[in-house]
């Protein structure tokens, strides 16, 4: 059950996202990316701006639709979707100048059975890093959980490679996890350039291994641990697991952590004299 | 497992193992291959070229049958497989697919035939056959526009059909020092043209773009929709119906074309893209 | 009527299982819904996540072997184990009837017949439909009353057992002592009634939609959507593949395997130019394929209301919604 | 018979596998079990090598280079040294063991230390068997 303050506190925010809309519409704004009761919404007309929503279902990372934009636009971001800005924003996807981002914080988000997602429970940003105006109260950042990261690596290799196996070979290759990934920005992925033959239409689980590392591997320094991807796998398939390991990889190697400013530069584009061997 | 006996049905998808017998070089990117003359085909008709290991391709027969000629421009892995051939390489052929040219609806007719660039691959079968018995045709245009002089295929035919009864015209985006014909895109030749409506059927193969515009030429000069006669492109990947690819609006490129009546998918908005 | 008792459907089950490869529901840790012939069959579903069909049409297949060398070879690889279907929904049941559409006709697709002629199946009425159902307007369930051998109904500790073709009455002969005969009222009068919540306009679709094609409705709507495959590959009657060579060296096989509309590379032509280069497009040949193309061609739409696609989309597009509102003004 | 490991060695142009070809001309012998594949730079290895080597059946993947401050192309090595760090980490974690896969830096001169490396996996790789696991099987629900 949700606390009375809490439920106020969410319609505030819902009235004060629609304000801002209003205002950056008249404004000339081209868009504002929002929430409808079905999701995200694009609202570009002033007349439309009351079907703006605000609730414990808004769980979707609208960053993910904004390179798809030119001129300027108003976003709302959560906690944890404002790190995936800062990411497309520090690889040059997205203008800083060109968004407003009405930021909010987020006390976690429920699933179909009113159970908060398993990346709300131990929150690590439940408040934007980077945001124009911000909404709500800021609840505590909790240190972020890598618990069934080192549980995993505690197991023998061969059951490391049975558990990824069997959660593999029910991946069905519809690639909802790259398509739905804010920093899988790329124009064309390298997996559907058949002419390179380094993937194939073939589905075999060595081959969605392959998939699936490569990908996790490309956005090794830029994952911000959304959970987009495992939220949008009809499979059930937990490959948050998979981009948590490197998250955690990153952090320990480099002292770096993706999404958490605009300045510190990429580890795997950049190198020092005395980084680890591998 | 108790085993059923399997259907008796011919498998569609098994391609019959065919020798390449003759090259000829039409330009730097573009080749002819001639095959032994097993099947008959209506011109304009396409085959479903393999080149095992590389993959699957549907390509025009540009040949008049009995003769069988596939004329290929090299522009993904399997049509450089295919470019890369030798004679006697064992290639895979499935067909032939489609429906052809109306060749029935031509005769009698006065016959304008437009192709862009490789375009005039499955015109060219067509042209030989009515230039073979040209007394049952009207007049026969023939309007050709290819990039650059280079770009041109089926020199030796175009050099023919100059001396045929038909009027011939060629055009070329860019000319280079040697070329004296027009230069200008393919649109530019139906105003040195006596061209009319009447009794007339128009032919065009070529790009998405070329194909708008000539079909937007053809209508100035009061063409109706079904005297326009278009050969279409898309994906394709099983060449009978099946894989879904070459769809437009509810017609299969593959089975219900490549060659349509412009009434039949000219209000589909996405036709000549 | 004749009955299945639940305690006997294991029991079936292995018999069954020494003539036919029988394949049934069952569900994963994550609670993924798949058609398996291993683990424990699974039959209080509403539906399974991923469709049946690839039973007919695999995700990836094999057609044939090549080999070059001095003799060129072809081995074409036709499947003609006999099977079993246990336990699928009625939408699913008449996706493989729109399925037969396509791969007959004039060109006979050996692979998908090959395994449609030599699998029987066994579904099941839906008792508890999902919020998303809505196949009672496609007239393709909850009930069932064509395309399967045997039918199924859930009466709570039994089945009712009805037998809709010769195969399937020769099962249930020749497999009489898993079944018993009971008398009807009583057994009627325990069968709840199905409700479809969900719901979805099929009025003058096909009119609509042919009105439609420039209104701005589209871009709207496809805003949201990520191109992904979910819809169509959890879609029991999509069926369209991609051919590809895979081979090292001499040898090597040509597959086919499941391709969506949604991808951009679906359409994309040698060469670069692609028909459908928006997603606006993409989604408009979606929905088009399947309430007006497909009608066009083969008389049925191409959905039956399985709403797995509404169920399963990570951003909630929802095509019943898109169905109902699209106007050609 | 015993499986003899299948090694797939990425080796940079100017250091490496001229430190391989040293280790030819002087007769060094080291086991015959890598398979040597010429890249311009380790900083050319795109993950996706190492990762389809082991698909296709490799046993282990060797990647060696020049040593870093050496690059010939100023920090290629430098970049690859990071990329392959995270990348060793995370085959571990799906189950392929760390020793399957190694970096090195060999030089245009150390043709010993070349024929020591392979010699080294090789044997490392016969203790811990054949990886069967990510080789490419196919075909489920037939």
């Amino acid at each position: 059950m949700r606390k009375m303050s809490e439920v106020h506190e969410i319609a505030k925010i819902e009235i004060a996202i629609k304000e801002h809309a209003s205002s950056l519409l008249s404004e000339g704004a081209e868009c504002i990316i929002g929430y409808d009761k079905d999701g995200p919404c694009f609202i570009e007309d002033l007349k439309e701006v009351d079907k703006l929503v605000w609730n414990n279902h808004c769980i979707h990372n609208l960053t993910k639709y904004l390179p798809d934009f030119e001129g300027k636009v108003g976003i709302v971001v959560k906690g944890c979707d404002s790190l995936s800005l800062v990411e497309l924003i520090k690889h040059n996807q997205v203008s800083r100048d060109k968004v407003f981002i009405i930021g909010i914080s987020c006390s976690g988000i429920l699933n179909e059975k009113k159970e908060k997602y398993k990346k709300c429970k131990n929150c690590s940003h439940p408040s934007p890093v980077i945001y124009d105006v911000l909404l709500g109260e800021k609840p505590v950042p909790k240190e972020e959980d890598h618990s069934d990261v080192v549980e995993l690596e505690s197991l023998p290799h061969e059951e490391r490679f049975s558990f990824w196996e069997r959660m593999f070979s029910k991946c069905i290759k519809c690639f909802a996890c790259r398509n739905i990934c804010p920093v899988c920005f790329c124009k064309e992925c390298l997996i559907d350039r058949r002419e390179s033959k380094w993937s194939s239409k073939f589905v075999s689980t060595p081959e969605i291994l392959t998939y699936h590392v490569t990908r996790a591997f490309h956005v090794a320094d830029m994952c911000t641990a959304c959970g987009e991807c495992e939220r949008a796998c009809p499979m059930k398939i937990p490959v948050l697991k998979l981009y948590k390991k490197l998250r955690k990889d990153v952090k320990e190697l480099f002292g770096y952590e993706a999404g958490l400013n605009l300045e510190e530069t990429p580890p795997l584009i950049s190198f020092s004299e005395d980084d680890p061997e591998p | 497992m108790e085993m059923e006996s399997s259907l008796e049905i011919e498998n569609p998808y098994l391609p019959r193992l065919m020798k390449v017998q003759k090259i000829r070089v039409e330009t730097e990117n573009i080749k002819t291959f001639e095959f032994e003359k097993t099947f008959g085909h209506l011109p304009g008709q396409f085959v479903e070229l393999s080149v095992f290991g590389a993959g699957e391709v549907p390509i025009s027969i540009s040949s008049a049958p009995p003769n069988l000629e596939l004329t290929v421009n090299r522009v993904g892995i399997v049509t450089n497989a295919i470019y890369d051939l030798e004679v006697g390489d064992v290639v895979g052929i499935r067909g032939p697919y489609g429906n052809g040219w109306p060749t029935d609806a031509l005769r009698g007719k006065n016959i304008v035939i437009v192709g862009g660039g490789i375009g005039l691959a499955p015109l060219r079968g067509l042209v030989q056959m009515i230039l073979s018995e040209r007394k049952n045709y009207g007049k026969l245009y023939i309007l050709y526009g290819a990039r650059t002089p280079s770009d041109l295929v089926f020199k030796q035919d175009l050099e023919n059909w100059s001396k045929a009864p038909a009027n011939l015209f060629v055009t070329v985006d860019r000319a280079d020092e040697h070329w004296k014909g027009n230069v200008g895109v393919v649109t530019t030749l139906f105003p040195k043209t006596d061209i009319t409506p009447e009794n007339a059927i128009a032919l065009i193969c070529g790009p998405g773009i070329m194909m708008k515009f000539v079909v937007k030429s053809l209508k100035a000069l009061n063409f109706e929709d079904n005297q326009i006669v278009v050969s279409m492109e898309r994906v394709m990947k099983c060449g009978i119906g099946k894989c879904g690819h070459c769809n437009i609006g509810a017609k299969y490129v593959c089975i219900d074309g490549p060659v349509f009546n412009y009434k039949e998918i000219a209000n589909i908005p996405t036709e000549l893209k | 009527m004749t009955i299945l008792k639940k305690q006997n459907v294991s029991k079936l089950l292995d018999e069954l299982r020494r003539e036919y490869k029988v394949f049934y529901p069952t569900r994963d840790e994550e609670g993924v819904i798949s058609f398996s012939n291993v683990g424990d069959v699974v039959l209080d579903y509403s539906n399974s996540t991923v469709p049946p069909k690839d039973l007919f049409l695999p995700q990836t297949e094999t057609t044939f072997e090549f080999e070059k060398g001095a003799e060129f070879k072809l081995r074409p690889k036709v499947h003609i184990v006999k099977r079993i279907v246990l336990g699928i929904r009625p939408c699913d049941v008449h996706s493989l009837i729109l399925l037969d559409k396509v791969f007959s006709g004039d060109f006979l697709d050996p692979y998908y017949l090959q395994r449609r002629k030599n699998t029987s199946l066994i579904a099941i009425n839906c008792t508890e439909p999902e919020k998303n159902c809505f196949c009672s307007f496609l007239e393709t369930g909850p009930s069932l009353k064509e395309g399967a051998d045997i039918v199924l109904t859930d009466l709570g500790d039994l089945y009712s057992v009805e037998t809709l073709t010769e195969k399937g009455k020769e099962l249930v002969d020749n497999k009489s002592r898993f079944f018993e005969e009971v008398s009807l009222e009583q057994e009627i009068a325990r069968k709840r009634k199905a409700e479809i919540t969900k719901t979805i306009d099929l009025k003058e679709i096909a009119e609509r939609l042919e009105k439609s094609f420039e209104s701005p409705y589209w871009d709207k709507v496809s805003k949201k959507c990520l191109n992904c495959a979910i819809c169509t590959y959890l879609c029991p009657t999509c069926y369209c593949f991609d051919a590809v060579d895979e081979s090292l060296d001499f040898k090597g096989q040509r597959i086919r395997c499941w391709d969506s509309c949604m991808f951009p590379s679906y359409s994309r032509m040698a060469g670069g130019i692609n028909p459908r280069a928006t997603k606006k497009d993409r989604l408009m040949q979606r929905v088009y394929h399947k309430f007006k193309y497909f009608d066009d061609r083969y008389g049925n739409f191409a959905c039956v209301g399985c709403g797995r696609c509404v169920a399963a989309c990570p951003v909630n597009l929802d095509i019943t919604k898109i169905v109902s509102e699209v106007r050609g003004d | 018979m015993k499986e003899e490991p299948r090694i797939i060695g990425f080796l940079c142009n100017w250091c490496s596998y001229a430190g391989a070809d040293l280790a030819g001309i002087s007769r060094i012998k080291y086991p015959p079990n890598l398979k040597a594949i010429r890249v311009m730079c380790t900083g050319r290895l795109n993950p996706l090598f190492v990762l389809k080597s082991f698909q296709m059946g490799a046993d282990g993947v060797l990647v060696a280079g020049c040593h870093p401050g050496d690059c010939h192309y100023t920090s290629g090595n430098m970049h690859a040294r990071r990329r392959m760090a995270v990348m060793r980490r995370l085959l571990d974690y799906m189950g392929i063991d760390k020793r399957r896969f190694r970096v090195e830096w060999v030089s245009a001169s150390e043709g010993t230390k070349f024929a020591g490396v392979v010699e080294e996996m090789t044997d490392e790789l016969k203790k811990l068997g054949p990886l069967k696991a990510w080789r490419a099987k196919n075909e489920k629900n037939e």
